[in-house]
């Protein structure tokens, strides 16, 4: 177990690492001063001068690139903004802030959305999945299904907008959704987030009912579930000690990668709801050409999506005795 | 009960009775059986035929995406630009009602933004497939170092955070056609979404047919054609890809509706299309605008509907491909 | 012995030694392309502590029949008419809760393959204790050491501690013999036998074999063998019954079957079945064809298509119109007469036997 | 499963989908109905004149808002996070609001009436807005005695000076360079020659430039006349930095402030606190007042969320307000129709003037009938309605906004306050007449959503007239940069400018003078007219704003009608809205916004 971690965090580590430069090479192909953006009302070849000197833009790409390296491992006092210690991505260019300490504030928002959307749509999802599955050919498991398959289909570009005209704009039933801190005031927490929490589970939990529908259709269609059957086990018993536990492999994985990319922000749900959290930022720092910015985001993203993985090989272990870690 | 498997017996006789039938024959006649699918892929054709034919109906029409009607007929219009008339304006004249902001024709607009959208989604999805072919045959034909370099390349690329990828690298690539000073013709954009898509879009159809050209390398067929001396390419060419057919078949239909919607998600963020050229993912976009949320919810349910009839038959139509080719697959 | 056996619909109520009793039994399921008639009105009996041998191809319907008896068929796509009696209680309309007790209690299967008819995810011991804490009430404790003692009796070395291994540790013939524990933990009746040795490698599959016949001894045990190897019913069996599409075509002792075959079907089994002391010289064949649709099964008799004696009949349209009938005992479905079957094998089968 | 099943679940999906079109329907219009009634009011509204204020006026306390307490605590509800509190780093108007409140500089504007459109310039640290005696050359200020920073330490000329001298530093890039520049005698950011490291390497200015010969006193020398300097001190980027306390860097998250006001906390971002400043004395100070005892600041909040906080009107956010937030396009109307809001609504310009460029430099658009034909074509409702209707956006006529000192509202050459839409069919005579029917129009936009609906739309209207127009995007980033680039392929492409200072000095000299032409500087249409450059310099040389007032727009109206190389397109509206408990509320002309010095809890 040891080695396999040590090892899959090595080779994280080695992706992640590759990431940072594919992400370095991209900012520089974009055709974008970032120093024209801080330039100001009275911008001219001097001014953008100094503001590259500033940023250290002025240097060549590949120091520019240890300079990160550098600061990210060890940390640096050399910022003019202040001391940045590791995990150090420096300044973010727009607002002069640690991006560090930027990625670290919009987390709880992403977080939250995240832990929330999963709750609902596990217990949804899989509930019905296995209802569908369990009654299987009747009318509830049609409707499951139908429904399934329209509801997977819509888009968040579609029911998050609906769901704003409808629930907010039109009856007033809602608030519009907005971070508000948990500590601060859980209600209005929980009153801020309820939209994207049922807008995002919707479409994940069709997702999941259809997978997980299957998944245990699949298993209940393993020899080895007849012979438990055979074995004159209760169908009870077989479905969720015996289809279950083959099923729980797919979902698990298809967990691992949702939680690891909706972990990394959730692009389109938080710019549809005006979330601040790290898709959002994610956007912001691809507009404003913040370099520091877009570097922390995309590793950090990336980070969680690699971490995920991991987590999700280690769970193999868990569920399936025949995998083994090294 | 539960063992309910599809009882043994069943593909054993269909397979007597079709005996001597290709299996693109077997697939066919399977697939018209299949009234679901036969359906959904009338469904989707029309969805096709509309973008093919989007300039003739809109000649029939009278009208096209890129009138400006809130001036043309600013009797129809408040300051802001939403229509005055209840459900976005829907009338005789504009069947799908006005387009809040600058009132295009809704109804065009939809046709033309489908066509956009489903010629970019083709274009990635022929990309990926012959990319997905290429490398992932290669892959599992060739083995050892060609396949775990490419491996480690998929590894790689699925670590991508892939929409913020797609949304930073999205002003590169468009870059890489155009000097900032010149207009980006609507043409370069969507090379750009093609290219940017194909990039992250390949790697699971590329270790699918890893897995199924591995998986052939061993069968007896290519052994003996190895023995006979026949080259790697010809092998290749004649003995496997007819052989990988069937899963390709089956990824692309599922592949094409996620590239329709990645596409519309690109552009309602604002890196894909842009206005005036019409495109399924900016009417979302203009969907969402506090303009529309607030004073025109009708205007929101065109595309949304018609996305949403797609792409339900679209997968309906790529599980029934998947049975025609694989009936034993558990439904 | 006793293989009795009466013709469609005229059961005769099963004899005292009786253990299971089929009678007519009709199965179809339906499919996306029609219904598959799998069964086709078959009976057959099976006395108490003997072994019944079904031969045939696959798709002939054995497999069906024994999941029936079982109750382990989709109801929702499958019909079974006739009658199935387990020592005089009827199965086909047994409600589940019933079926639930005499699965694994009363009957047992052993599948084909043990790698995919055991559970990945649970220890052998496990699998083995479940069912007997749930048939006979025992504790975890008293299920698990019941476990280890039937490992034991399989013939696993160490069984204590192999009941903690998980299927994929044990090799192929072990995990066989787990199955056979599995199988045999709640002392059952009737064993119904699918295929245990294919998957096996030649000399594990005779110790299997061996060690179901000691078993058999030991708890007089009415084992239905199904297989499509003769060597192995040869080995095992005390009768047999051929099958082809659904229905038998030919039964009689072990001896009588293999010596003296009646059925051109079971030549051809014959036939293509190599033989250690046969003559190098002389040609497997294989029976020209392949196996009918059951979705629409050829008129008359069901072999005809494939039978290269057809012309020997003599109305030969009789092979194409009419089903040739199998009689309660000794016997075989074909419109040759007793004669010409007999002659036909002596002079033109048998030589090619060796 | 049997084929039976999947038709009852495909069924079944398109009736699910068919359901929600049901749900689908919407009644006609946007909320946001015209106002006309209210559009003619905001016509009336005008800057006047500005003076310039002497000791007198200069001379603290400010005059009592009527009904004003002291005490309480005001939830302001922004936004954007400050990004800036060094004053050097602000230009931009949120934080010029909240500079208000904290920073104080040599000059500022003393409100004198309290519906906050009169004003003049009066001396804040200084005793009044500035002596010249040669014509604005020379100008000499002399600090206020009992002036303290809020860490008490007393505020000298030593500070202005090292205020000044600062902002040659390289990480001083966001501000105003106005002074640096007149002090260098150089256009653009050639000023930071003068100093290249600022004060922090032990170099200053020389007297000759920035004299100051005793703590109280500070003089400036400027080669050539700025009367405007009074207007220039006044802006939150020459307020005063400690020298003291300077931490470079790090003072715009921490600054010495001298202000009323203090920051307690300040989460970047999330919230920030301001305190009463102990150490500020009201009797130095003719402009602000401190009646509120603390200011607590939260971020992140939406137009819409603030509206509705404030409309709702309950619990703390009956003392609630926005500096910045404007009442969102949605409840717009509603909220300036609804007679019950009145007193906690204010409305009023802001500074912006929006404009179509027309480029001189390329030669087809040198012929003065197609310029003509452009300005009567363009129409103007497109960029009425891509930001949000006429209670956003108010048609132009001139490029003199009305918060600035000379506002003609009268002035509309084009008829676009009539029509505007645009007028093809004269602007196509127009262009028959010069020959140019057809010709190839190329117009840049702004890659936004807003940028494409409005020049889509437009094109469309110049279309009608007869031109072939072809739009290109341009990045919403580097926008002005690409712009302002003097070989740029643009034929017309719009830009807006708001005035630095209430008078039209930092309009018409920055956007019109030919002499300014220089890539990255504002003369965007790159017009080079003879009489326009002298005149310019005559109306700068003239010290009597009131006077210099009147012949900017002089000037004003020349350029739009005689040299027609830019069409004004629309003046910025906005409205706020604040709770019930909220006293001296007032939109104040020159803030472009709610006055933030008057509040008090009622």
């Amino acid at each position: 177990m040891l080695r396999f971690l040590v090892r899959r965090f090595l080779g994280a580590v080695v992706i992640l690492f590759l990431l940072s430069i594919v992400t370095f090479v991209l900012f520089f192909g974009v055709p974008r001063d970032p120093a024209l953006l801080m330039c100001g009302k009275t911008c001219n070849p001097d001014s953008i001068a100094n503001i590259h000197h500033v940023l250290g833009l002025d240097k060549s790409i590949p120091e520019q690139y240890w300079i990160f390296l550098h600061n990210l491992v060890l940390g640096s006092d050399g910022f003019a903004q202040g001391p940045c210690p590791a995990p150090c991505f420096g300044y973010s260019y727009h607002s002069n802030e640690q991006v560090w300490g930027t990625l670290i504030d919009r987390l709880p928002t992403t977080v939250s959305l995240t832990i929330g959307g999963a709750v609902c749509f596990l217990i949804v999802g899989l509930g019905t999945g296995l209802l569908a599955a369990w009654r299987r050919g009747t009318l509830i498991d049609k409707t499951a299904t139908a429904g399934a398959m329209v509801l997977s289909s819509m888009q968040i570009y579609f029911l998050g907008p609906l769901a704003l005209a409808i629930l907010v704009y039109q009856t007033h039933w809602f608030e519009k959704p907005a971070y508000n801190e948990f500590t601060a005031n859980p209600a209005s927490w929980f009153a801020g987030l309820i939209i994207p929490w049922v807008v995002l589970s919707t479409i994940f939990a069709a997702q999941y009912t259809r997978m997980s529908r299957s998944a245990m259709i699949e298993q209940l269609q393993e020899e080895h579930v007849r012979t438990a059957r055979a074995k004159g086990m209760s169908r009870r018993y077989v479905f969720f000690r015996y289809a279950w536990r083959g099923s729980l492999i797919p979902i698990v994985t298809i967990f691992g990668i949702d939680l690891g990319s909706l972990l990394g922000g959730a692009i389109i749900t938080e710019y549809t709801f005006g979330l601040p959290g790290l898709g959002n930022l994610a956007v912001q720092s691809v507009f404003f050409s913040d370099l520091p910015l877009l570097l922390g985001v995309m590793l950090f993203s990336a980070t969680m999506i690699l971490l995920f993985n991991i987590i999700v090989d280690a769970c193999y272990a868990f569920i399936d005795p025949r995998v083994r870690l090294a | 009960m539960v063992v309910d498997g599809e009882p043994g017996p069943k593909t054993k006789t269909e397979d007597v009775k079709l005996e001597g039938r290709s299996p693109g024959q077997l697939m066919w006649i399977r697939f018209k059986r299949d009234r679901t699918g036969v359906i959904s892929a009338y469904v989707v054709g029309f969805f096709f035929l509309i973008g093919l034919c989007a300039p003739l109906i809109s000649k029939l029409y009278g009208k096209d995406p890129y009138t400006v009607f809130a001036d043309e007929r600013p009797e129809l219009f408040d300051s802001a630009g939403v229509p005055v008339q209840p459900n976005g304006g829907i009338s005789g004249d504009f069947w799908f009602g006005l387009e809040p902001g600058n009132g295009y024709d809704v109804f065009t607009k939809l046709i033309y933004g489908i066509r956009t959208s489903l010629m970019i989604s083709i274009a990635v999805t022929i990309a990926v497939v012959v990319t997905g072919i290429l490398l992932g045959v290669a892959a599992g034909y060739l083995g050892g170092r060609t396949d775990f370099f490419i491996g480690r390349v998929i590894d790689f690329l699925l670590a991508f955070p892939a929409q913020l990828f797609f949304i930073a690298s999205m002003p590169v690539v468009v870059s890489l056609f155009v000097s900032p000073r010149d207009e980006t013709p609507t043409y370069v954009r969507v090379v750009a979404l093609i290219l940017v898509q194909w990039f992250l879009g390949w790697m699971s159809l590329a270790r699918i047919l890893r897995g199924t050209s591995l998986a052939l390398r061993e069968r007896e067929f290519i052994e003996a054609a190895k023995v006979s001396g026949a080259s790697s390419w010809r092998i290749i060419r004649k003995e496997i890809l007819p052989n990988v057919v069937t899963p390709l078949l089956v990824q692309a239909t599922y592949m094409l509706p996620a590239f329709v919607t990645a596409e519309a998600g690109l552009s309602y963020l604002g890196v894909g299309i842009v206005e005036p050229t019409p495109d399924w993912g900016q009417m979302f976009a203009k969907a969402s605008t506090e303009l529309v949320l607030r004073n025109d919810i009708t205007y929101m349910f065109f595309p949304g509907i018609s996305m949403i009839i797609f792409i339900v038959a679209f997968n309906l139509l790529g599980d029934s491909v998947r049975d025609a080719f694989d009936p034993k697959a558990a439904r | 012995m006793t293989t009795l056996t009466k013709e469609a619909g005229t059961p005769s109520p099963a004899g005292a030694g009786t253990l299971l009793s089929v009678r007519d039994l009709h199965v179809s399921f339906k499919t996306e392309d029609g219904i598959v008639k799998a069964v086709n009105g078959l009976s057959f009996d099976l006395q108490r502590g003997r072994t019944l041998g079904i031969v045939g191809e696959s798709g002939s319907g054995k497999s069906v029949t024994n999941l029936t008896v079982l109750g382990l068929h989709n109801p929702q796509f499958t019909t079974v008419e006739g009658e199935i009696l387990l020592e005089g209680q009827e199965l086909t309309t047994a409600r589940e809760s019933e079926l639930e007790k005499l699965r694994g209690n009363k009957v047992a299967m052993i599948f084909q393959d043990p790698l995919t008819a055991l559970s990945p995810y649970y220890t052998v011991g496990r699998q083995i204790a479940e069912p007997y804490m749930k048939h006979n009430g025992a504790s975890k404790r008293a299920a698990w050491d019941r476990a280890v003692e039937m490992l034991g009796k399989v013939g696993i070395p160490n069984p204590k501690e192999r009941a903690k291994d998980y299927p994929h540790q044990f090799s192929g013939g072990m995990r066989q013999r787990a199955m056979i524990a599995m199988a045999l933990v709640c002392d059952p009746d009737l064993l119904i036998a699918d295929e245990p040795t294919t998957a096996l490698d030649v000399t594990v599959q005779a110790q299997i074999l061996d060690l179901l016949k000691d078993l058999q001894q030991e708890f007089g045990t009415g084992i239905i063998f199904i297989t499509h190897d003769l060597g192995v019913i040869a080995d095992m069996a005390d009768d047999i019954m051929v099958m082809y599409a659904g229905g038998a075509v030919e039964r009689g002792t072990v001896d009588e079957v293999l010596r003296s075959p009646q059925h051109p079907y079971t030549w051809g089994l014959l036939n293509s079945m190599p033989r250690l002391d046969a003559d190098l010289d002389a040609p497997l064949e294989p029976i020209p064809g392949a196996p009918p649709s059951l979705l629409t099964p050829p008129s008359g008799c069901p072999f005809h298509p494939r039978c290269t004696f057809q012309d020997r009949v003599e109305f030969r349209d009789r092979c194409v119109d009419v089903r040739p009938l199998l009689g309660p005992d000794r016997g075989s479905a074909c419109h040759l007469t007793a004669e010409q079957k007999r002659t036909i094998f002596i002079e033109e089968i048998k030589p090619r036997l060796g | 499963m049997s084929r039976g099943g999947r038709h009852v679940y495909g069924a079944l999906s398109v009736l699910a989908a068919g359901a929600l079109v049901l749900t689908g329907c919407s009644k006609g219009g946007s909320d946001s109905g015209t106002n006309d009634k209210k559009d003619q009011e905001n016509a009336k509204r005008q800057q006047s004149s500005i003076k310039f204020g002497n000791a007198a006026d200069s001379t603290g306390p400010a005059a009592e808002v009527p009904g004003a307490k002291s005490g309480g605590t005001l939830e302001v509800l922004q936004r954007d996070s400050y990004a800036h509190l060094d004053p050097a780093q602000i230009y931009v108007s949120d934080e010029g609001s909240l500079a208000n409140l904290i920073h104080r500089g040599l000059t500022g504007y003393k409100a004198t009436s309290n519906d906050g459109s009169q004003h003049e310039v009066v001396g804040d640290l200084a005793t009044d807005s500035g002596t010249t005696t040669d014509g604005g050359k020379t100008w000499k200020y002399t600090l206020k005695d009992g002036i303290k920073f809020a860490d008490g330490t007393p505020i000298t000329a030593k500070d202005v000076r090292h205020t000044f001298e600062r902002m040659f530093a390289p990480f001083i890039n966001q501000g105003p360079a106005y002074i640096q520049q007149w002090l260098a005698d150089t256009p653009g950011a050639d000023y930071r020659k003068l100093l290249k490291d600022g004060p922090y390497k032990g170099k200053h200015l020389p007297d000759s430039v920035l004299e100051t010969p005793d703590d109280k006193t500070i003089v400036f020398h400027f080669k050539t006349a700025h009367p405007d300097l009074p207007y220039a001190l006044a802006m939150a980027g020459y307020a005063v930095v400690s020298e003291k306390g300077d931490t470079k860097e790090r003072y715009d998250k921490a600054p010495v402030t001298s202000g009323p006001y203090k920051v307690q906390s300040f989460k970047s971002g999330k919230s920030m606190v301001l305190v009463k400043n102990p150490n500020w004395d009201a009797k130095t100070d003719p402009i602000r007042h401190q009646y509120v005892d603390q200011m607590n600041f939260t971020f992140n909040q939406q137009f819409e969320t603030s509206t509705k906080a404030l409309l709702a009107d309950s619990g703390a956010d009956q003392a609630g307000v926005s500096f910045n937030n404007q009442v969102d396009a949605g409840n717009l109307s509603n909220v300036l129709k609804d007679p019950k809001l009145k007193s906690r609504v204010v409305s009023g310009y802001q500074s912006y003037v929006g404009q179509m460029n027309i480029n001189m430099k390329h030669p087809a658009m040198q012929d003065k009938k197609v310029r003509e034909a452009i300005a009567y074509a363009l129409p103007i409702t497109p960029f009425v309605r891509a930001y949000g209707g006429t209670d956003a956006m108010e048609v132009a006529g001139g490029l003199i906004s009305p918060t600035v000192s000379g506002y003609d509202a009268s002035f509309d050459p084009f008829g676009k306050k009539k029509k505007p839409a645009g007028d093809p069919e004269k602007a196509k005579a127009l262009l028959k007449e010069a020959g140019k029917l057809n010709m190839k129009l190329t117009f840049g936009y702004i890659n936004t959503p807003e940028g494409q609906q409005y020049s889509t739309a437009m094109a469309a209207g110049l279309k009608k007239a007869g031109f072939d127009v072809q739009r290109q995007e341009i990045p919403a980033e580097t926008y002005y940069d690409q712009v302002s680039k003097l070989d740029n392929n643009y034929d017309i492409f719009h830009t807006a400018w708001g005035a630095d200072w209430p008078s039209a000095s930092t309009v018409i000299p920055p956007l019109y003078d030919g002499r300014v032409i220089a890539d990255g500087a504002q003369n965007y249409s790159q017009i080079n007219d003879s009489k326009l450059n002298s005149e310019i310099d005559r109306v700068n040389q003239i010290t009597d704003p009131v006077k210099s007032a009147a012949e900017w727009e002089k000037l004003d109206q020349y350029i739009v009608k005689d040299l027609v190389n830019v069409v004004p397109t629309a003046y910025y509206k906005q409205s706020q809205i604040a709770g019930s408990k909220v006293g001296g509320l007032v939109y104040d002309d020159v803030i472009g916004g709610i006055d933030p010095r008057r509040l008090f809890i009622k």
